[in-house]
């Protein structure tokens, strides 16, 4: 208990928290959930983009698309070797992603329709993504908060460049611009629910006091409605019925969110949980002889060098 | 006999566009990797490779159309055209199949694009050189990264091994059509401008020699028979599903129609 | 909130359209399983089953093309649209997977489609009457031949009663989606021209259960949740991938410039 | 030797042998390594096929090419059935098939690169089988020459398809002309060999003792050079080099053939002779387990039905 409330001084006195440090069991196991989590995300989040690689329409949206797909293994790999700080092996993170037992988030269950939902997800939920990590980078624990710094910057740029390719599309034809449309139809109540269930819904949490999380998931979920309907006026998109501008607050109201449909994602019932699933075990299965090699080929050379 | 698509016009475009097809085929089959990879490390290096290629297909397409002279970019280029007009070697069209076939693949043609490159940096065209002298940078890691894993693959496990030789078993067909050269390839080189294919064969052999031997895996003979010819817009049965996914959206979408990307 | 896809103009045209794409995609599954089934006798089955299947889509199709009075046939439709315009069941464009995922796939919508066409066999339309009652014929046999192979597998060996389970359990989330009712389905239905979806729930639920506990296979819980609607054009990944390649040709040669096939 | 000389005389008197009766170990030999050789021709013969009817370009021809490829597998059916008549059981020869010891005809390790080649293998392909086969219809091993009447009968059903769907492509744009004429010259010489090497190269053969062969392959090669030649000028086609009609023989001359390309072949150097086996395998792999499931299956009835 003495060691408790010394690290809830060191905690409100904003000061971060290095792997060596004591800390509570819960904080431990809550970051290890919410970093493993945030990692798979980024894993499972190069599927629904896979998907198009192959068949982007120009040379250019082919580049910006690898990029991305890159920079979201390397975001993976960061935050991996962060949670593995917390004394967890990335293989039993991973393992737990493929027994179904970690989450990811629920986005990446939604497939990508046309070529419109690409850009609509660069635009959508790297937006929501970048909403969400921007108070990550003065999370408490040190580890995961300077991983957010980097990953934030790189995000940016991915929306932007999300946004672009539907900026371009919307000066095509008028199929184009319906397929844009339908992209962020489709998308947009999704992406509100990466945010996590409304504040009502959750007892007020112990993140908050060891500063894990700065902002309720209303706040952030209000914040990129805020940001993100503008843009879509300046795509010249019909808004979603029931968001409307409201003077005295300042901000736009929206409805109430199909947390049933959330909830469904969540238990597995997604167009895509399986397809994601069944790709992630595929790789790794049918990469295990290669890490096998890897390893093999390491030991004999040690043994060598120390022959010699 | 040549082909209906057999042509001695522009044998400067027809260089330039086989350096395009090379890279932007081959860009394909890596990115294919992406998401696939047997660790999250690979997947990072499939991106890397995928990326370099492309690069390099966007510049050598980009001065194909110009040389071409008929007012297209490279994006016309790699999205318009069918497989009998593709002039890449099938080597790259082949796919990948898994690590061990990709590796030896990736060995056999980054070493004969490494040896390729250095003598095109020299060319007397200095587009080639310019293109040629940033790319032979980015190929070198790609000769480093292939040759490592073709060592740690044969000299790892038993099953490895066996998997890196299956796949030099299955692609050594394709290993003398990389040598063939047209009469109109053979001039270019005697102006300094190209490379003559036949004369990357010896300093090939040999880089080849020394990896396979070094990583426990045997040559394959074949007859060395080269049946048709890329240059008759000739290719494996490959190719032509790698566009269906690659050209799709363009096709479905025709810039004439105003479709913008 | 519906799609700038979805539309209640000429449900008719839309209804037989999807009856149309259901074989038509079907078909085009079962094609991909000729000479790679686990015997000869089995590439027969499937050649049978993709002849029945796109025979039934050129019937519906041609109907749907003059409903729709634009002058187009059945080609323009099957090989001219995108995604967000075909209209087919999600079930039938999920990827075959292996002879148990087949199986269980062909299981749910042999049956869903003898139901169906039992009853639109006796259509207020005469040439959906017509239609229907030929395609009943062939559909008898395929749940026949779909229905035997459940069994095979179900009491054959533990692996193969795992393999067909597994079929069952990723396939399952698509079965909600096989009874969605829009409004003017329900509207042609009330005209006995159509038949509604939501309608031919309990007799399907019967038969599934009949054949799935003689099989030993068990029935796998999902929430029923439908997310977006073939009706607003929407499709799963891979409806996508498929129409690359049947559609390469029409689209890389397109009727307007003077193709012939 | 007495049984000998009756059945020679037997086969002088163009009886059929049957199954049960009396035959030399050689006539066994090379009929079973004969039809074993046409059946696996007709089952790897699917693969080129099937590489196009998920692309094929109508409704029409779609179907047109499923009925094909399924005639195909059923004649290997047949052939098979017949070939085990002689002792031999298929999974044998479909081991032999897949350990590269039994061969198959030479023109299916050529790629099948356009539409127009799909065309150009039924007219040449097909044509050049039938031209085989007519006369297998009166060899000397009953079960042989009946599979062969009805092989034919389909076989030439599928050429007229092929050759039809060459004449509406040549009456379409100049890329779909030029397509048919690159399908011609790269597929007309190969299928010349499909007759097998020059009768300089054979001793004189025993099977043409035992009327299992009829006619030489020069003389059958001939045969179908001289039917070809015109349908390809009735296309509109350009001629391949070399091949002129001489009016005193009244048959087309054409120059020696490119024995060693035939070789190369056969030896695995074409471009698709990994890809043709490699299927073959994968697909009989992928499906052991299913062929279990149907046996133990079976048991089970006749356990069930004895007990009844």
């Amino acid at each position: 208990a003495e060691n408790e409330a010394q690290f809830q001084a060191r905690i409100d006195a904003e000061e971060f928290i290095e792997p060596k440090d004591w800390m509570p069991e819960g904080y431990r196991k809550t970051l290890v959930r919410q970093m493993s989590q945030h990692a798979h995300s980024e894993i499972v989040g190069m599927l629904p983009e896979g998907n198009w690689v192959t068949r982007a329409p120009t040379l250019k949206r082919k580049m910006i698309l690898v990029a991305k797909i890159q920079d979201e293994a390397g975001h993976g790999l960061y935050i991996y070797s962060g949670a593995e700080t917390l004394g967890t092996s990335r293989e039993q993170m991973v393992d737990d992603l493929h027994s179904g037992k970690a989450k990811y988030s629920t986005i990446f269950n939604y497939p990508t329709m046309t070529w419109a939902d690409v850009g609509a997800v660069g635009w959508l939920v790297d937006g929501a993504a970048i909403t969400n990590q921007i108070p990550l980078c003065r999370c408490s624990y040190g580890p995961y908060a300077r991983a957010m710094i980097r990953v934030c910057k790189e995000e940016s740029f991915h929306q932007r460049q999300g946004y672009e390719s539907l900026l371009a599309m919307v000066k095509g034809t008028d199929a184009q611009k319906k397929m844009v449309q339908d992209a962020f139809d489709r998308l947009f109540w999704p992406s509100l629910m990466m945010f996590g269930p409304p504040d009502s819904d959750q007892p007020p949490s112990q993140n908050m006091k060891w500063k894990i999380k700065r902002f309720t998931n209303d706040e952030l979920r209000q914040r990129f409605v805020d940001a993100t309907i503008p843009q879509a006026e300046f795509l010249g998109l019909k808004i979603p019925e029931g968001v409307v501008w409201n003077e005295d607050t300042n901000h736009y109201d929206f409805p109430e969110l199909d947390w049933d449909e959330f909830w469904a994602v969540v238990k597995g019932d997604g167009v895509c949980n399986d397809d994601r699933l069944n790709s992630r075990r595929k790789a790794i299965d049918e990469g295990a002889w290669v890490r096998e090699a890897a390893e093999a080929y390491a030991e004999k050379q040690k043994i060598q060098q120390a022959a010699e | 006999m040549n082909s209906p698509y057999y042509t001695e016009e522009n044998p400067h475009y027809q260089y330039v566009l086989g350096l395009g097809d090379d890279a932007l085929i081959l860009g394909q089959r890596w990115a294919e990797w992406l998401s696939k990879g047997p660790n999250l490390e690979l997947d990072i290096a499939s991106s890397n490779l995928s990326l370099d290629l492309f690069g390099q297909a966007d510049l050598w397409l980009t001065y194909a159309a110009e040389l071409e002279g008929q007012g297209k970019d490279s994006d016309d280029l790699a999205f318009l055209r069918d497989t009998v007009d593709f002039r890449n070697h099938w080597l790259v069209e082949q796919p990948n199949g898994d690590w061990g076939m990709t590796t030896a693949r990736m060995v056999m043609f980054s070493i004969y694009q490494f040896i390729r490159y250095e003598r095109l940096s020299k060319s007397s065209d200095v587009r080639i050189a310019e293109i040629a002298s940033k790319a032979i940078k980015e190929v070198t890691y790609h000769r480093r990264f292939s040759s490592e894993w073709c060592m740690r693959l044969g000299q790892g496990t038993e099953e490895s091994n066996r998997r890196l030789q299956t796949g030099f078993n299955e692609l050594w067909r394709f290993v003398a059509e990389l040598f063939e050269t047209p009469a109109w390839e053979r001039a270019l080189a005697e102006d300094g401008l190209a490379v003559a294919s036949e004369d990357l064969r010896e300093e090939w052999d040999q880089a080849m020699h020394e990896i396979m031997d070094a990583a426990g895996v045997v040559r394959p003979e074949t007859t060395g028979r080269v049946i048709g010819s890329r240059h008759n817009g000739h290719h494996s049965e490959h190719l032509g599903h790698l566009l269906c996914e690659m050209q799709f959206l363009q096709k479905s979408y025709p810039k004439s129609s105003g479709a913008v990307w």
